[in-house]
């Protein structure tokens, strides 16, 4: 006997094409016509770019430490953060601003993080979100553990991360699809495919068509979307995320979109990546095709794009000047190396506290 | 008032706390129907159902992963790793979350779980089951490691774990886990972590161990007294952070130290404990401080397993030795 | 848009059923009219059998320690290594006894290793060849790494690996699918699905139809089989390994079977297993389904079978003879522990190899 | 000959070895066309092509996993580990199987692998890329642990890495890759494992460090040697083994001795040191053997990550208390 006893497919979706327009033959979610939400979505988008530029000037300043650009990844991320409850939780890795900065992180916290002061993970978002998450891919399982410490308390919350095209090889990654293929978790996982791990490029992962598969060895509904389409991820994320809080488990949602930056600004592209490469992405980039839609609809102009982008500079100057005030005139004391490492400090660290106070580092930190 | 083992400590601790706290959960491979391999969550799931007592899919690394998420969301998650060597895959989310998340979202958010593994050789089981890696977590800031020896410090010290509100490695010594019995009421009373504990009091030696070893140990303590000789035998119990000032107390008294661990010599526990008399008790010794330890090899399989394991005449040899110096 | 842009299914293959007919409408193997092969292959699964029940007797009787029952896995582990060539590697868990006997390992040398001895790893069978390995799934990257130093090397060589239904959920055999895809690497990996983790049922690994899928992950080529139909079982490996030296990558085979016996000998099933399953199972196991096809194919008859259980029976207690004089008669010496640590003894081993040579234990290791 | 950063060095240790041996491979992340993070491996993959220098997939495990099945069948893989930090998945398939190949099967196989990684604070990068991990490994059976602290010790004990028939973890301290430049001449010279390098003499006290800490602790000799005050620096170089006899020796002549390392102090291979000054060099013991080290506590992000390493100052002030006992 030879029987087909399962198969699986994965889809893709666009909804909102390069150029800004529709596109036809396909049922278009009802978000392309909520001219509020997409507004308010475009202007998150467009906040976080203008904090990203800021970011890496105030890295190449020497004011801030290695940042991770989120540039070209604000479709993706915003959808996410949007679409989630405030009692949902977040297990990020570390260029989610858009996602965050509408949770309710600010743009001085993100700097305090990257500029050296463990502060900026105690953050004004959700008090059980989880901080940037340096090793890849292990936010997957945090998640997976929310998720599944949701469900035994029978609360209708939802955990969501994000990990890249280089993270969905790694073991966490996997072991989560497959936990919360065991317990039907209420578990959102996003595979934001900006197509490079810093150097190594998203066909050395592996071979397969898409990443959004993996899910497949779970059997979780898995699909891929146009990431640099808001309409397409922010649909994506609605169904993945009231389907995990309705009870009907975890799926997988890949979403293609570039990384128009370096890895971060310890990194330089051009030595591994085809500036034509760059090129190309950008005329796919995800703001450009929005604002176009939204101004056949009408709903934005000159005027306004003007208005939005000397707001967005007025906010993101007054979150730098918030984040240089603190750090240098309220920077932490000796004391906070210690005093969070056990809830109560242990006696061999208050020995080792007296030692480091006795001996501060010259001139600070430089 | 029940004579018990100390697995069966383990089990008595872990139905304590998930009767008093409903955020107890144990998690980890045949944790549930089964009772755990060395049975010590034998009945919980049974008393507490498949929601509190759940069995994982075979994956140490999600364990550990999720063990940090459940306990960020209110939780306290007992893990049982099945055996010690087991724990390692473990070992990148314990150190670089669970032992961390306090400290880097500034008290925000915590990791209060219990990472359980029945630990070290003597039982004739195949390779990786009879492994002794306490020093590997001990070296890590952040966490507690924590060694019972006995059934009423199983009990007392694993309530202690549980209740702590920041990540507590516990490692079960496996080879004594039906050793003895002793009378151990079911009274939630906790014992202190961070202390040593003296079993025996002398003042000619100090014998510091901990875990299965301190069998060994105060069988040597007994020969030694044979021979006239009074040994001081101390627990150390928990052996991150550690109570150097009991340790250092003694030697003040006997002026001679024989650390004896299970454990490879190199970097081992043993080191810190030498190394803490070099600076604070370094006055005190009349003798070169010695320690009998588990060889720089990998755990033989089981027919040479008793070749490596410290035997008490190695110990109380290692005394003698102590004891030649006037 | 909405596209489907890839889609993927796992077929499942039975040839021989449990009463050990053809089935029909299907192309049988070829193999299934190799009498001579199905013949040996049956004496070599029978081996297997009357060595793993001495094995259990001899652990029952205190002469061997911990060990794990291969009972009803026969056809899988037969096929598997059967279908291998001697160049090939064979990274194995560690019941795949009937694998290794093919291969050359003495059943000494397994119960040399069970006994507590490791000169049972410096086994007869390829010098290639891995030993057992207890850390669950670890094997299966270590087979990833030799069929990528075959492929770096250019040598027609494949390596092939087993792991369990648990196995199946754990990293390092998710990220070696990845790996096998990423490079297109010379590799089989084998779940032999026996329906049990120690207490845990395959249904508490994950909630998928098929362990075979999580090959889609990497899309590699995933099927079933029914584990306990040799035909099916080798024309599996036979397909995936000339796939593999043929640089046409990896594939992963599920196969279907059930652990008669407890986990090992340390384990107690009926605590957690029911019964009537195991009754159930006993119905479908490999060796009298095969013993059937071959008698009515006139290949097999009650004398052949007693002759084959009496020589199983002397080979066998030969084996344990070899295996008893050697442990007693020739022990290994107390330096053993110590030589093999490192190419050349270190300085401070030296020092510790007399402290151990000092001291013996008393009375041997009991 | 070519004045070169100790990166540098470790680049032209690879490119000798990699010209001189078919078998070796360079495997990991970001190794090739991006010739690593801090360009160790920069032009390698130029040199000897994308099946000699490999970039993998983001997986640790898997990298250390297939190292170990590499090796096995005739490869010399050098792992490089992006950061130290990101070691820890690695630390199952290194300590359970390359470290024990050999061992498990009575020598007929082995794992000829070296597993680098940039390691150690200083360089104000984000979490878990300034951690100081050494004694994690140090203490595991069947590893090496070397360390290098110069350009030529890392060109010469990376050679021997390689060459080295068993698994060696070779940690580069990342904060002085680009410190000095040193004339290194690429003539394929190993230096030796498993000893300790007198990096100078002195008569009052002996100054015991490895990697990065030697910077502040020949500095501190220099500040010593104003104040009149003779202290000897020794550069460990390989933690695990240990070369005691070569810090016995210097201690029985200046009888005082302080350990530094950037690690947590706690079981650190400080305290290795320390423990065997308490057995074999009690009677020389002019003073307490003090550890200048990190603190336990985890690496702080960059702001106050210079509060956290131990400074010149701190090893000056330490030394001083060793001198105040005649
Ligand atoms: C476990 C681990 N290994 C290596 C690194 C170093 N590293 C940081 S980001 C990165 C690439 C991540 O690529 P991807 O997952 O695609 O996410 P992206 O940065 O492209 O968004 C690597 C290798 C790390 N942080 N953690
Ligand atoms: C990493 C690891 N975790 C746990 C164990 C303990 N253990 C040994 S076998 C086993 C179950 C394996 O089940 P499966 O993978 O289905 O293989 P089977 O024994 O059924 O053939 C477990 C949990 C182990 N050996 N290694
Ligand atoms: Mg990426
Ligand atoms: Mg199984």
């Amino acid at each position: 006997m030879a029987a087909t006893i399962a198969s699986f497919k994965v889809d893709y979706f666009q909804f909102l094409d390069e150029t800004g327009q529709l596109v036809d033959g396909t049922q278009i979610p009802a978000l392309a016509r909520d001219m509020k939400q997409l507004t308010s979505l475009y202007e998150l988008m467009t906040l976080t770019r203008v904090f990203d530029k800021k970011a890496v000037a105030l890295q190449r300043t020497g004011k801030l430490g290695t940042y991770a650009s989120s540039l070209g990844h604000e479709a993706a991320h915003a959808a996410i953060g949007s679409a989630m409850r405030e009692e949902d939780c977040f297990c990020p890795m570390y260029r989610e601003y858009a996602a965050q900065f509408y949770r309710g992180v600010k743009m001085s916290e993100v700097l305090m993080y990257w500029g050296g002061d463990e502060r900026g993970n105690d953050f004004s978002g959700p008090a059980h979100d989880f901080p940037w998450c340096v090793p890849i891919a292990t936010q997957c399982l945090h998640a997976a553990g929310a998720a599944m410490a949701y469900k035994l308390n029978e609360q209708k919350r939802v955990a969501v991360t994000v990990v890249g095209d280089g993270g969905s090889s790694k073991g966490d990654f996997l072991e989560a699809i497959n936990a919360a293929s065991a317990w039907k978790l209420p578990l959102v996982l996003v595979i934001v495919n900006n197509q490079w791990a810093i150097s190594v490029p998203r066909s050395k992962q592996n071979s397969a068509r898409t990443l959004a598969q993996k899910g497949i060895a779970g059997g979780l509904p898995s699909i891929q979307v146009d990431g640099n389409d808001l309409i397409a991820t922010r649909w994506a994320m609605d169904k993945a995320i009231s389907a995990a809080r309705e009870g009907r488990g975890a799926s997988v949602i890949e979403m293609l979109t570039y990384r128009l930056s370096d890895h971060t600004t310890a990194d330089d592209a051009r030595r591994y990546r085809p500036e034509d490469e760059v090129d190309t992405a950008w005329k796919k980039e995800p703001l450009v095709r929005l604002r176009n839609y939204l101004s056949d609809q009408g709903e934005w102009d000159e005027v306004k794009e003007e208005q939005l982008l000397k707001d967005c500079a007025d906010r993101v100057n007054a979150a730098v000047e918030e984040y240089t005030d603190r750090v240098e005139n309220d920077p932490q004391p000796i004391e906070a190396m210690f005093k969070y490492m056990f809830k109560n400090l242990p006696h061999h660290l208050e020995e080792q506290l007296e030692i480091a106070k006795r001996f501060p580092a010259k001139g600070g930190h430089h | 008032m029940a004579q018990i083992t100390l697995v069966e400590a383990v089990t008595m601790a872990l139905a304590h706390e998930m009767k008093e706290d409903p955020t107890v959960v144990v998690f980890g491979e045949d944790v549930g129907v089964n009772g755990g391999v060395f049975r010590a969550t034998a009945g919980l799931q049974k008393e507490f159902g498949d929601e509190r007592v759940i069995d994982t899919p075979l994956a140490e690394v999600m364990i550990a992963g999720m063990c940090v998420g459940m306990a960020s969301q209110g939780l306290k998650p007992v893990v049982e790793a099945q055996f010690e060597g087991f724990m390692y895959p473990m070992v990148d989310h314990v150190v670089n979350h669970a032992a961390r998340l306090r400290h880097r979202t500034r008290g925000r958010m915590s990791c209060p779980a219990v990472f359980r593994a029945p630990w070290g050789g003597g039982i004739h089981a195949p390779e990786h089951h009879s492994d002794s890696n306490e020093a590997t977590w001990a070296h890590f800031p952040g966490v507690r490691t924590v060694i019972p020896s006995s059934p009423s410090r199983a009990y007392g010290l694993l309530l202690a774990a549980i209740r702590d509100p920041d990540p507590v490695v516990f490692l079960e010594p496996k080879r004594i886990y039906r050793w003895q019995r002793e009378e151990v009421e079911d009274d939630g009373e906790e014992l202190p972590l961070d202390v040593c504990f003296v079993l025996r009091d002398g003042t000619d030696v100090t014998l510091v161990t901990w875990g299965a070893m301190v069998k060994e140990t105060m069988e040597a303590a007994v020969a030694l007294e044979k021979e006239g000789v009074s040994a001081e035998v101390i627990d150390v119990a928990t052996v991150a952070p550690l109570d150097m000032e009991t340790i250092v107390e003694s030697v003040e008294k006997t002026g001679r130290c024989v650390i004896v661990h299970e454990a490879p010599k190199h970097c081992g526990v043993g080191a810190e404990i030498a190394a803490g008399l070099a600076d604070q008790g370094v006055w005190h010794l009349k003798a070169p401080v010695k320690r009998v330890t588990g060889y720089d090899t990998v755990m033989p399989l089981y027919r040479n397993e008793m070749n490596y394991m410290p035997s008490a005449e190695r110990i109380v040899h290692a005394a003698k030795e102590t004891l030649e110096y006037a």
